[in-house]
């Protein structure tokens, strides 16, 4: 099984650690990633913010070079990059004239039917017994809260995936896997996104908020599977520990280091040494 | 020789606005056969109509024209004035310039233009018009009432009272409906039940009806005046006739828990049971799914318990036929279904109120049942997951309805005014509660309706915000309800311990299928159709069925009772004739020429033609021919288009009148 | 003024579905930041609905939006709130009307595109620089300047970016891209960031 | 082939079981063969059968002036014989009454008729009496069945319109089409009917197309493809065409043949929810 | 803007009584404009439609004809447009046979509730016979009566 890969800027830079779990994880599951050719940024919250046209042009810049060549789904770990890309996907599904003026634009023809897949979903379609069948270590010291941020399953009609109120994919394949998620109430709350370096103080007082909610409901760490909300929870964690006096002490996880875990990967192969906070 | 006569209407402002009414005229006046064209402020008034009187008689016309708005709001009026005038009134056509026109094309020469032009369609229209009389049928003088909630009592009550007989089908054991559930009824806080009761029992004692509860129509037979109607009576496993309502078999029955649909599952019953006590008949019914002697083939107490010998484990369906000459329907509503309903893409509503997952979060109808004193908590008001009393309360408006997106669009109208009263009979219990509202608006239009609202926040302190909630989540056994007051322009989040949703009123389940065995139409949102939103609101299109209450559009107790003794005088306007005219715009054969291929016969959807012979006086066969039962046939055409020599042709819509408004066309 | 805008603007407005608002404040109750917003989303509809665009476009709220699109997901009308946010930011650094003091945010997202349409990827580093000099020559915020200068060592560390960052090949075809997108939002140069966006700009009107 | 038939006409006659034969006789050595209306057991040998017997004698059973010969026997090939059923299924014909003499058939015609070419039904198969034996149709003859269409269809519907123009300019209006239809029984034809005048009787181009729309459209569903229409026509336009598009329509829709299965639901006056409907909006 | 330079395309639609006009009568109601091209006329049902209406519309010089009526499960008479949407699957081979246009034949379900639609389908039909531009290849077979 392969699937076509659109690591997105984050993970090529200071979300790195996500990447390497990434791969490192879909290695173990026998997955082969095939990086797309010569890949652009989407655009993220910066083009839909200030100019429309570019951000539907820059990730249907993307969808195109994979449908040139040949990739028919692609995994695109970052929600920011995957909800842009749907996006575009959907525009252009809608209109004849937008896919001419679009495939003008990025200088190749587009169709737009390449199916675009987040982290959980490849990993969905890898198969839970699958994972489950390669996994050799229980996670049953875990007690993590899932947390989707936004743009997992926000906005629902573009990326139809999970319930936008109460998701719960995660969970279902960390509890296979012999993790217990907690229940808990901001599974879907802002933790400030793409704010990190333009407004920090609101990153800090929507995060704080999160991992309080993660503690109170008993989690000894939280899942993420987004580099901006990793950023925002674990390379702030100490911020907000000051600005809130407070000691949070939660480790923020990717989705694929605990699925990593799982299957016999050690912390470094992961990249979770890298993690600013560490369990104790 | 023709001599048509043309009125054309201004509608006020309506039509001269953008029609040149006044060219018009001059136009059309010229026309072949038109005798006169002249343009009047409203037409449908009373002086309009006088003038087009005036004009039929001072002009000898054969036949006219109203020019004006849509023959779906008109023409019976012009036909009935021109009827008063001696002519006949299918020689009265109508050019429908308003809705069709003026309304929809904003360049007055255009607006001019076309309305001349469909003058000229109806003119030629007119000119083959014929004279028509109405057909008569004989009318079996017995209602059907479908429903028997309040509107379906009320209904059957009044036709009863008349002296005709009446049968009542109720899907539920026990008549009753909505209503029978409900504690205390807005704006005058008296006890729901304490009405309704005793009109239930009226209904269960009154000589002239026949009550078939846990009962529905399976299948619907014949035409206006003349229905057959099968019920399909479900099998109770008990027989009503030996039992006596004594209760010892549901006092007994070891399957205690299953929940009670009365109680909107807020509280329990047994398998055999009453829905509740005042129910009509008082008699039981034996839920299969509960019953330990149909799931494990042993227990049998009931039965042992019974003197009466009245269960009967053997219990079948059965049918019967029941011949009525009118049908009311009075299906009534359900409450838009939290979190289970799905819109367009298939997600599903109001995942962000938690309804479902959070047990403190109810709809307002368990809320009823919370504070009914038959309720499950006895009048009490005790929230569900700990039986606490609430101390804050959040009532939520518009759940599920004027919601494009997640629910229904329409306003379901009677959630403001239960609201309120809601957070009266919480506050008249609770004395130190809170209760909060969230609304969008209150619409309570109605006699005392904004004095009952006032009086909830004035004197009760129901404290009101106007805003939307947007998410309610839970943190140590509390709701936290994250709203806003608009009109302070403040986000608000209120903690409480019960939130209720004051969910939309929409159609019962199954309404649609029984429209469609009753030919009634229904809206998007599968509310039953009325002839005519204003003059005709209890009819339907299918003539000889009626409306009321909540299945025609959402509405109140008061009204659906109002509506029901409508239905119930319509009824019997028709009762008072022994025979019933009929438009007679049908299919009519022209049997010389029909060739007997009968293709129609195969295609009517009513059955109306049947294979006929022609015979001489000898008794030879001279030729068979289709032929078009009158009492059956509703006019749909479908035969015309069928017939290859077009030996078929449907009056008002004949072929001729057809191909002259497309020759009329420049 | 305002006429004009909402002559040239209410194709934009009319695709997010503006005038279906009809008030009920859901967007403002569940917006993770309403609570630190000088204006709420759902009073933003309004000006924009009323065609008031000279007071929408200086709030600063539009720049407090974190497009976590709660507000247009629940949305019972099916306006998308997010998207007048977005359509807010555009129309406000075309006219050079955004808020001087929520100028960070913007200078942020013109940085990322700027760097971007140089590199057709991110370079992180790169972009911080940029982002901070250009700030500090705004507002001399020395304190902005210095934040997070603290925690590059610590990133090093943990090997959490390259110092220079990479590239796409194909940088002619991005820098193309930027162009023709600016040619279809109407926009007079080709940088994702016409001319009027200065700030100051907007203010001497 | 030809004395087994005219021997059973004979005995046909001779027992009474009928009172007249409908079959094929000659009138002058080259043309085909005519109608022949055989009353008395003697006369049976004008009969005749060859591949010259092109006409389909079903359409007799309609009139008048032969229903009086009283009760009749009438020969059909495979072929016509289909048009029977659909005038039973259309109470036309009491199919009781009449005795049905089915005539094996390998095409009549040189060259052999393009109906022939893709027959599948050379034997009767629901005649009383079955006279002669003829080969099995190949397997794959249903598959040319709409060739010529499919083929025609290829052109651009401009061309196909400029097709029509010119072949309809030359129809004259005589009606030969519908006379000789076995389906065309109607006691007054539309086209007859001048209250209210739905198509022009003038021999116009927009009389003519109207005409052939409606003779076309009447016969959707119910043409069972014996070609005496195209035959007939003085004109040679080849009315073929058309009914060959609606038979395929009929087909590829609804998956029916009329005058194949006696079982099969007629398409016309019934419907089906199922129904595709992609081009309504 | 002068009118008589425009093509003003010649639409006549067939409507059924019960769906499709009162959708019409709703747009009025909701005051929804569309091009003043379209002809109305009003039949009980689709069922009564027949193919010669059709054939006779273009007869008289329309460009475009439009049969509509109610949705499936929705006609008033049950059954009535099941009837037509059978007659109109064949009627379209013949129409495609003979080259008739079939840009200019339409059909559609429009309940009345669908204001909107009927607005919708209106102001396509008529932009699209506007840029199909008169139908001069059936009024050639007309002219030569």
């Amino acid at each position: 099984m392969d699937f076509g890969y659109y690591p997105g800027c984050a993970l090529h830079g200071s979300s790195n650690d996500y990447g390497q779990s990434v791969h490192s994880c879909l290695d173990a599951l026998g997955v082969e990633l095939r990086e797309l050719n010569d890949w652009i940024c989407c655009g993220a919250t910066a083009a839909h913010s200030l100019n429309h046209a570019l951000a539907l042009a820059l990730p249907a810049r993307n969808l195109a070079i994979a449908e040139r060549d040949g990739l028919p789904n692609l995994l695109a770990p970052c929600p920011m990059c995957s909800m842009e890309l749907l996006k575009a996907q959907s525009a252009l599904a809608a209109s004849d004239d937008a896919r001419r003026t679009f495939s003008d634009v990025v200088e190749l023809p587009i169709r737009g039917d390449t199916q675009v897949l987040n982290l959980i979903q490849v990993l969905q379609q890898i198969g839970l017994e699958t994972i489950k069948g390669k996994a050799v270590r229980p996670l049953s010291d875990f007690h993590p809260a899932c947390y989707y941020g936004c743009l997992l399953t926000r906005p629902p009609e573009t990326l139809r995936f999970d319930d936008c109120e109460h998701p719960s994919s995660m969970e279902t394949i960390l509890r296979e896997l012999g993790a217990q998620p907690v229940e808990w109430n901001c599974k879907t709350e802002c933790c400030g996104a793409g704010m990190t370096m333009a407004d920090e103080d609101i990153v800090l007082k929507l995060s704080h908020k999160i991992l309080s909610n993660a503690k109170e409901h008993d989690a000894n760490c939280i899942v993420v599977a987004c580099p901006m909300c990793h950023v925002n929870l674990d390379m702030k964690q100490p911020d907000i520990d000051r600005r809130y006096d407070c000691h949070h002490d939660l480790p923020v996880y990717y989705l694929s280091d605990l699925v990593g875990l799982a299957l016999g990967l050690d912390e470094r192969s992961l990249g979770i040494d890298r993690h600013f906070v560490v369990k104790r | 020789m023709a001599r048509i006569g043309v009125f054309i209407c201004w509608c006020g402002e309506n039509i001269a606005r953008n029609v040149d009414v006044e060219q018009a005229a001059t136009q059309v006046a010229e026309l072949p056969g038109v005798a006169c064209a002249l343009a009047y402020k409203y037409m449908c008034s009373d002086p309009g109509q006088s003038l087009i009187r005036q004009k039929i008689a001072s002009e000898h016309l054969t036949g006219i024209v109203v020019a004006s708005c849509s023959p779906h709001m008109h023409l019976r009026t012009f036909r009935k004035a021109a009827a008063a005038e001696g002519l006949n009134p299918y020689l009265v056509e109508m050019a429908n310039i308003r809705e069709h026109c003026s309304w929809v094309h904003h360049d007055r020469a255009e607006a001019t233009a076309k309305a001349v032009e469909l003058i000229r369609m109806a003119v030629a229209k007119v000119r083959c018009d014929h004279a028509l009389q109405p057909i008569a049928i004989p009318v079996t003088r017995r209602a059907l009432v479908i429903g028997g909630g309040v509107a379906g009592i009320q209904a059957a009550l009044d036709i009863a009272d008349a002296g005709y007989q009446v049968v009542v089908v109720e899907r539920e054991p026990s008549i009753g409906g909505k209503m029978a559930g409900l504690s205390e009824t807005f704006p005058t806080l008296d006890c729901s039940q304490c009405i309704l009761t005793p009109r239930m029992v009226d209904v269960g004692q009154h000589p002239n009806i026949t009550l078939h509860t846990y009962s529905e129509v399976e299948s619907v037979e014949g035409y206006l005046g003349n229905f057959k109607v099968t019920i399909r009576k479900k099998a109770r496993y008990v027989d009503v006739a030996k039992c006596t309502g004594c209760g010892q078999c549901w006092n007994a029955c070891p399957s205690k828990k299953t929940p009670s649909a009365f109680d909107y599952n807020m509280g329990t019953r047994t398998a055999i049971y009453v829905p509740f006590p005042q129910a009509v008949p008082a008699r039981p019914v034996i839920d299969r799914n509960a019953c330990l002697h149909f799931l494990k083939g042993k227990c049998g107490v009931c039965a042992k318990k019974c003197q009466a010998g009245a269960i009967n484990y053997e219990d079948q369906d059965t049918s019967v036929v029941e011949e009525v000459g009118a049908v009311v329907v009075a299906t009534g509503f359900q409450l838009y279904q939290i979190g289970k309903e799905r819109n367009g893409d298939g997600t599903v509503g109001y995942g962000e109120y938690g309804y479902g997952e959070y047990p403190d979060v109810i709809d307002s109808l368990q809320f009823e049942r919370l504070v009914s004193a038959s309720g499950p908590t006895g009048g009490e008001i005790r929230r569900p997951s700990d039986g606490q009393v609430p101390k804050t309360v959040v009532f939520i408006s518009c759940v599920g309805s004027r919601d494009n997106a997640k629910g229904l669009s329409y306003c379901s109208k009677i959630c403001c005014m239960y609201t309120a009263k809601h957070t009266m009979l919480y506050k008249h219990k609770v004395h130190d509660g809170t209760a909060h509202v969230f609304y969008m608006d209150i619409r309570a239009g109605g006699k005392n309706y904004d004095e009952f609202v006032r009086r909830a926040i004035e004197q009760d302190g129901a404290q009101y915000h106007r805003g939307r909630v947007s998410k309610i989540t839970q943190e140590n056994g509390r709701l936290i309800v994250r709203g806003v007051d608009t009109l302070v322009g403040e986000p608000l989040t209120v903690e409480a311990d019960l939130v209720v949703l004051a969910s939309a009123m929409r159609p019962a389940d199954g309404v649609e299928p029984l429209a469609q065995k009753l030919n009634v139409g229904y809206d998007e949102n599968g509310f039953l159709s009325e002839s005519h939103p204003k003059l005709r609101p209890v009819e339907t299109n299918a003539a000889g069925v009626f409306v009321c209450g909540a299945c025609q559009g959402p509405k109140d107790i008061p009204e659906s009772v109002a509506q029901a003794t409508a239905a119930a005088g319509k009824v019997l306007v028709m009762f008072g004739h022994e025979k019933l005219a009929r438009e007679p715009e049908i299919a009519k054969v022209n049997e010389t020429n029909c060739a007997a291929c009968f293709t129609c016969v195969r295609a009517c959807p009513y059955t109306a033609i049947e294979k006929a012979e022609i015979r001489d006086r000898k008794g030879n066969l001279v030729k068979r021919t289709a032929r078009v039962n009158q009492g059956l046939c509703m006019g749909c055409g479908t035969c015309v288009a069928l017939c290859p020599s077009k030996s078929v042709d449907i009056e008002g819509f004949t072929e001729q009148q057809v191909y002259a408004m497309l020759e009329s066309l420049e | 003024m305002s006429k004009q805008i909402v002559s040239a603007e209410a194709g934009v407005f009319g695709r997010l579905h503006v005038a279906d608002c009809y008030q009920c404040g859901k967007c403002s109750a569940g917006c993770p930041v309403a609570e630190q917003m000088d204006m709420l989303p759902n009073q933003l509809v309004r000006l924009v609905q009323m065609g008031r665009f000279d007071r929408a476009l200086k709030s600063e709220a539009i720049w407090k939006c974190v497009s976590c699109m709660t507000c247009s997901t629940r949305c019972p009308k099916s306006v998308d709130c997010a998207g007048v946010m977005d359509a807010l930011r555009e129309l406000a650094v075309k006219q050079g009307k955004a808020s001087k003091k929520r100028l960070r945010t913007l200078l942020f997202q013109q940085a990322f595109l700027d760097n971007i349409r140089r590199n057709g990827r991110l370079r992180e580093v790169e972009l911080i620089g940029e982002f901070k000099t250009r700030a500090f020559l705004k507002d001399s915020n020395i304190s902005l300047m210095l934040s997070g200068a603290m925690l590059a060592p610590a990133l090093l560390k943990r090997k959490k970016f390259h110092l220079v960052g990479e590239r796409a090949k194909d940088r002619a075809v991005v820098a193309r891209i930027f162009e023709k997108c600016n040619r279809l939002a109407g926009a007079s140069s080709a940088n994702g960031r016409p001319p009027a966006a200065s700030p100051e700009n907007g203010q001497h009107r | 082939m030809l004395d087994e038939l005219r021997q059973t006409c004979r005995r046909l006659l001779q027992d009474g079981a009928v009172q007249a034969v409908i079959g094929y006789g000659r009138a002058s050595p080259d043309d085909p063969a005519v109608p022949v209306f055989i009353s008395k057991p003697e006369d049976v040998d004008q009969l005749v059968w060859d591949d010259r017997c092109f006409a389909n004698l079903t359409k007799y059973l309609s009139r008048k002036e032969v229903l009086s010969l009283g009760k009749l026997a009438i020969c059909v090939k495979g072929c016509d014989e289909r048009a029977l059923l659909v005038l039973e299924k259309e109470s036309q014909i009491d199919r009781s009454q009449i005795t049905v003499i089915g005539l094996a058939c390998d095409g009549v015609g040189q060259p052999r008729l393009a109906k022939c070419e893709s027959c599948d039904v050379h034997m009767p198969r629901r005649a009383d009496i079955v006279v002669g034996k003829a080969t099995v149709p190949d397997a794959d003859a249903g598959a040319k069945r709409y060739a010529e269409i499919e083929e025609f269809l290829k052109r651009t519907p401009q061309d196909r319109m400029a097709y029509w123009k010119k072949e309809l300019s030359r129809c004259v209006k005589c009606y030969a089409c519908r006379q000789v239809c076995p389906m065309c029984y109607c006691r007054q034809c539309i086209v007859d009917k001048n209250r209210p005048v739905s198509i022009s009787t003038s021999a116009t181009l927009k009389g003519n197309l109207a005409w052939q729309i409606t003779r076309a459209f009447h016969l959707a569903g119910r043409c069972v493809g014996c070609d005496e229409c195209t035959r007939a026509c003085p004109a040679g336009i080849d009315l073929r065409l058309l009914n060959l598009s609606l038979a395929k329509a009929a087909e590829e829709n609804f998956g029916y043949r009329p005058g194949m299965d006696p079982d099969a639901e007629p398409i016309i006056g019934a419907y089906s929810q199922q129904d595709h409907e992609e081009f309504i909006r | 803007m002068n009118e008589a330079n425009v093509f003003q395309p010649k639409i006549i639609a067939y409507v059924c009584n019960w769906c499709t006009y009162l959708g019409a009568d709703l747009a009025g109601t909701n005051r929804l404009e569309y091009p003043a091209n379209v002809r109305i006329i009003r039949l009980p049902c689709t069922g009564r439609i027949d193919f010669n209406l059709i054939v006779k519309a273009f007869e008289r010089g329309a460009d475009a004809v439009l049969v509509s009526g109610c949705h499936p499960g929705d006609c008033h008479y049950t059954a009535g447009n099941y009837h037509a949407r059978r007659r109109w699957i064949l009627f379209r081979q013949l129409l495609e046979t003979l080259g008739i246009d079939a840009n200019r034949v339409h059909f559609s379900w429009i309940s009345a509730a669908e204001g909107k639609k009927w607005q919708q389908v209106i102001t396509e039909i008529t932009e699209k016979t506007k840029a199909l531009g008169p139908y001069t290849a059936y009024r050639e077979i007309c002219q030569e009566c």
